[in-house]
């Protein structure tokens, strides 16, 4: 009972988040309704016995990709705002494409006879970690490899490209 | 002048490890630092033209604090100038009574009494270590480090104190007047005197300790608004700032006045020694070392002291042949030069004051593109101008 | 004749009875109240804590879970309360000390004791300032996202074994979590005023926070790794066979990760050196420059329970937590004891240290604290590799080295202690003369 | 007791909700955050497949690379937006139609 309510407080949270998303016209508040969604799924995630995850969500998500995210709106954003509302006749394509988009998704998930298991599986951090060095280990690996890679490009991307203005100063100069 | 402008439009590269941090074209933001802002020192206003942290273009507007200090010179006799001298750089009132009695001494051809000069050296030095105090501590504040203020404030309070003894006033002492000293100091003043020296040179190891060579300190200071002497000479920068950059210039050794030629000292200069000659810190430790110059002068002086009149003979209304002279006396901030125009009144015809925080003032422009916004206080700091000054 | 009428305050910004309640009472009442400050605050102390005992001690098994809970949650905040109070009313009095002077003195009876009491009382009343072109909700939202998640760390937080909220798999990466969420609180209070000076501090507290998080996480991390739980509970239990079972104490690395991680700590909860977002000499106040009254007083409490969040995952990671240093004596006053004693070195440096400037900040991050950590990370999972059984000799290296660790640990706090005593000893000379002669209770 | 159904239409809802948020701005960084939305809306079906379906662990530890690499994506994102708005002086995607730097 407390689950249900709780799921859908969450739920309801993320959907007007990502409503609020496309109807806002500032790009900070928009940030700031990604934080919420992302808080809110940390939450069902919490919900679902996914301790680990929801933390890993919060800690990454949230206090790492949404304050960069915040840094390069706030590095950007204040002149010439970019349209941020689609035209009307874009409005329409959108809904129809959406609920449609929408509709199919629903009726397939209703439709289908999910396998459930009605045991939550344990969520002990250890048993995540033995699965990542034994399941997983490909892709760890590869995961560790595209890290490094992205972070090379990202400052090589962030590099200073200007040499520095005006003559070098030697030290110690001398008194005349 | 202009070359040496133009060489020094794009001052070299200011940060420690020779890297600009970014140059991602982000937003270019206007701040308007002042009139009231933490570390302007008073009313000072600039605006910054900043690329995110790094700062493009400095430029100072001043006026808050004009008085008309110079006009209100020509409405009044001689004598009644003096407290208006006390509010010019009111951090060394001292200084600034003497500027203005060694002016009219000069022109009237006054002959002050050997105890006064003493009286006036021992003075001027002991307001020049406060002051001095003053721009340390509150350099200190400025980068973020709280507790040397409070050490120096509890130093000038001693100083204080011995004006208060003196002269009856703790900021606007009006002491040293046309013709000597107002009066001579209280019974037991000297002995006072020389414990406060004594009590007061260690402590000065003290701030190095805790500030000086405090490594975030350096790290902050060194090699930040480095002022090359060829600069500071074009600028016309004097007092601890052109020391600062290597130039041995003091008017104490170079034209002396009050006797200054009875006491050994020496003229600290910067040497460079975290950074380049004429960075912050270079000005800053100018200063500390000027403090222990002055506690040796003041102690030549004690023992010097001679006993007799502190007053030469000066009528009450002070009146000057006509004609003009132009009298400097070094400052604990630069030089303070009064223009003294007589057309053989009571009141001076035409008084200008060349303040030294003015013409130091004028560097920043110079000195502050390709700074951090973080260095914008160091290199105000460093400079140590008093806003009373500046705006007379 | 000319009377003197005490001038009329006028309370806005609060709900419309307490604002005729306290435009009636208020000149009166508040007086009052800050004269009796101190048993108002003692009374409401001690009954929360009498309540908090009697429920889990007697009530606890009659109770549904959600009212332990609720017991649990109102004792803990009041207990964030008490140490934002008493965090803010130490730092005054820990500067004044340092600085040669006395700090509050005539607030409350004893040393000024309620100084932050009625500071409280005050900011309460003061006009709740929003600048016109604010962006409003998100301004009046910040302070909240601040508070909230720096409370919300201590509910993973052990205070002793059976002394949490919630044991989990994850209590410190939740309590790392919670502390970096703070950091939007701050971002959003800086976006929203609208100010330039703002803008710079929630800038430059972004760049900090997500920098210094890693190297925070690190060293952590290489604690963990030689104990092998992410549990809080479980990070202290092992620690309880005397201080030279401290992780701190057992290898090298983890006495170098413990420095790291005090380091990247101050940078996290923004105190000095790391104070750049709020550095008043260069902007302004930073971030909270356009605060006022009560919003502002959440930053601060965000801030002062931040810096007792951290100090205690440092003592529960690497100061045995609620162990006593010689076993047999554990309690959570251990825990308390120990985090106020790293909360009073945060303190202590602050008042010592100037400020870094921004660039120095990311370089000391990205250039020595990140790669210095790293090393830390992998020597301290080596270490652990080899300090076995298998390895006798290696073995018998460690006991020693963890010997030699631990009596260097105990030296550093006998200095620390002499030096106290000296600076006790001679505190006639450091506060100066004058100050002792006129003031009360000097 | 919840299922499993919840969880995907709700995952569904937020993965259109992310689609139409990439489709309709024209900002790159609102872009950005319809990116993140879609990843979420994955990342919350692994997990609920975790819980609620079989498989066991291997839906939490799918989610937590989904979790590293859209962070690894966000980075790159912004250094190339950065990038772009050091260029052409805005974040405006219909902008970068001219292929060069």
């Amino acid at each position: 009972m407390l689950e249900t309510v709780i799921f859908f407080l969450l739920a309801g949270l993320a959907v007007v988040a990502g409503v609020a998303i496309l109807l806002s016209t500032s790009i900070v508040r928009m940030a700031y309704w990604l934080i919420t969604m992302l808080v809110a799924v940390a939450g069902l995630y919490f919900l679902m016995g996914a301790y680990f995850v929801g933390v890993i969500q919060i800690l990454v998500y949230v206090g790492g990709v949404a304050v960069l995210l915040v840094f390069g709106v706030m590095l950007t954003s204040r002149q010439l705002a970019p349209k941020l509302l689609p035209g009307r006749g874009e409005v329409v394509w959108l809904f129809v494409v959406g609920f449609v988009l929408l509709e199919a998704l629903t009726l397939s998930i209703l439709h289908t006879r999910w396998q459930q298991n009605a045991l939550a599986p344990g969520n002990s951090v250890a048993e995540i970690g033995r699965n990542l060095l034994g399941e997983f280990l490909g892709p760890f690996e590869l995961v560790s490899v595209l890290l490094l890679v992205a972070m090379l490009g990202a400052a090589y991307l962030a590099r200073p490209k200007v040499p520095t203005q005006g003559p070098q100063h030697t030290k110690g100069t001398t008194v005349p | 002048m202009k070359e040496i402008e133009l060489q020094y439009r794009h001052p070299p590269d200011l940060l420690h490890d020779g890297e600009i941090p970014s140059d991602i074209r982000t937003e270019e933001l206007v701040l308007n630092m002042g009139p009231q802002h933490p570390s302007t020192h008073g009313v000072l206003r600039v605006v910054l033209q900043t690329d995110g942290e790094l700062v493009l273009k400095a430029t100072p507007y001043m006026g808050y604090l004009h008085r008309c200090a110079e006009k209100i010179a020509e409405k009044v006799s001689y004598r009644q100038f003096t407290p208006y001298t006390d509010r010019l750089d009111y951090l060394a009132a001292m200084n600034n009574n003497l500027g203005f009695a060694l002016a009219v001494e000069k022109l009237g051809g006054i002959e002050t009494p050997p105890r006064a000069d003493y009286l006036r050296v021992i003075f001027a030095e002991l307001n020049r270590i406060a002051s001095h105090l003053m721009a340390t501590g509150s350099y200190g504040l400025d980068m973020g480090a709280f507790t040397p203020l409070i050490y120096c404030f509890r130093e000038r309070e001693w100083v204080m104190d011995l004006f208060e003894a003196a002269s009856g006033a703790r900021l606007t002492y009006s002491y040293i007047t046309i013709g000597g000293v107002r009066e001579d100091v209280p019974p037991g003043w000297v002995g006072r005197c020389r414990e406060f020296l004594d009590y007061f040179e260690p402590k000065i190891t003290e701030y190095n300790n805790l500030l000086s060579f405090n490594h975030i300190f350096i790290n902050r200071t060194g090699n930040v608004g480095i002022c090359p002497p060829e600069l500071a000479v074009a600028y016309g920068l004097t007092g601890p700032c052109v020391r600062g950059s290597g130039i041995p210039w003091d008017l104490r050794k170079a034209t002396p006045y009050c006797r200054y030629d009875e006491f050994d000292f020496d003229i600290p200069v910067g040497r460079g020694e975290n950074g380049a000659v004429g960075d912050c810190w270079d000005r800053y430790f100018v200063r500390v070392q000027e403090m222990v110059q002055s506690v040796r002068i003041i102690r030549q002086a004690l023992d010097k002291l001679v006993e007799g009149p502190v007053q030469a003979k000066v009528p009450r209304m002070v009146k000057l042949p006509a004609g003009e002279v132009y009298c400097e006396v070094e400052n604990p901030r630069g030089q303070l030069g009064f223009h003294l125009v007589s057309d053989g009144g009571t009141s001076p015809y035409r008084l200008k004051i060349r303040g030294p925080s003015f013409c130091n003032l004028s560097v920043l422009p110079v000195l502050a593109p390709n700074c951090l916004l973080a260095d914008i206080a160091a290199l105000l700091g460093s400079i140590d101008i008093v806003m009373g000054e500046v705006d007379r | 004749m000319f009377t003197y009428e005490r001038p009329k305050v006028e309370y806005k910004g609060l709900s419309r009875p307490i604002v005729r309640l306290a435009n009636k009472w208020g000149p009166i009442g508040i007086p009052l109240l800050l004269r009796f400050a101190w048993g108002i605050f003692f009374a409401a102390l001690v009954f929360v804590v009498a309540f908090v005992w009697l429920v889990g001690r007697f009530v606890n098994p009659l109770l549904p879970w959600f009212v332990r809970d609720l017991v649990v949650v109102v004792g803990l905040l009041a207990f964030v309360c008490i140490v934002a109070i008493i965090g803010i009313w130490g730092e005054r009095k820990v500067s004044g000390r340092i600085q040669s002077r006395l700090g509050p003195m005539r607030t409350g009876a004893w040393h000024g004791w309620a100084q932050s009491l009625a500071d409280g009382l005050k900011f309460v009343q003061k006009e709740d300032l929003i600048p016109q072109d604010a962006d409003k909700p998100l301004f009046r939202l910040a302070p909240y996202v601040a508070l909230v998640p720096a409370f919300c760390a201590y509910l993973a937080i052990p205070f002793g074994i059976g002394w949490v909220f919630h044991d989990s798999d994850v209590g410190l990466l939740f309590v790392l979590a919670m502390l970096s969420i703070e950091v939007l609180g701050v971002i959003m209070g800086g976006w929203a005023s609208n100010s330039k000076w703002s803008l710079y501090g929630a800038m430059r507290e972004g760049c900090q926070l997500v920098s210094y998080e890693i190297p925070m996480g690190l060293s952590l991390l290489a604690a963990v790794a030689s104990v092998g739980s992410l549990s809080l509970v479980e990070l202290g239990r092992v620690q309880d066979h005397g201080w030279w079972s401290w992780l701190l104490f057992q290898n090298p690395f983890l006495f170098l990760a413990f420095f790291t991680y005090y380091i990247a700590s101050l940078a996290s909860c923004k105190r000095s050196p790391f104070d750049l977002p709020e550095g008043e000499s260069e902007l302004v106040a930073g971030f909270h420059t356009e605060y006022s009254g009560f919003r502002f007083v959440m930053f601060f409490f965000a801030e002062y329970a931040g810096m007792f969040a951290v100090s205690a995952l440092a003592t529960v990671i690497f100061l045995g937590g609620w162990n006593s240093p010689v076993p047999g004596l554990a309690s959570p006053l251990w825990f308390v004891i120990k985090s106020t004693f790293l909360v009073w070195v945060q303190m202590w440096v602050r008042w010592t240290l100037p400020r870094i400037r921004i660039d120095q900040v990311m370089h000391a991050c990205v250039k020595y604290l990140l790669p210095f950590t790293l090393l830390l990370f992998v020597g301290s999972s080596l270490w652990q590799l080899y300090d076995n059984p298998d390895h006798p000799l290696f073995e018998g290296f460690a006991a020693v080295l963890r010997f030699g660790l631990g009596c260097l640990g105990l030296l550093l706090l006998g200095l620390y202690f002499a030096g106290a005593a000296y600076g006790f000893y001679h505190r006639n000379q450091l506060v100066g003369q004058m100050v002792r002669k006129h003031l009360p209770g000097a | 007791m919840m299922g499993l159904t919840p969880y995907l239409i709700l995952s569904a809802i937020l993965l259109v909700l992310g689609i139409a948020i990439v489709v309709s701005k024209r900002n790159a960084i609102a872009m950005l955050i319809g990116v993140e939305f879609i990843l979420n809306a994955a990342t919350l079906n692994l997990v609920a497949f975790s819980r609620h379906g079989v498989g066991g662990l291997s839906g939490q530890t799918a989610a937590l690379f989904v979790i590293v690499l859209a962070a690894a994506e966000a980075v790159v994102a912004l250094a190339i937006f950065l990038n772009f708005y050091h260029t052409i002086a805005t974040v405006d995607i219909d902008q970068g139609d001219q292929l060069k730097g």
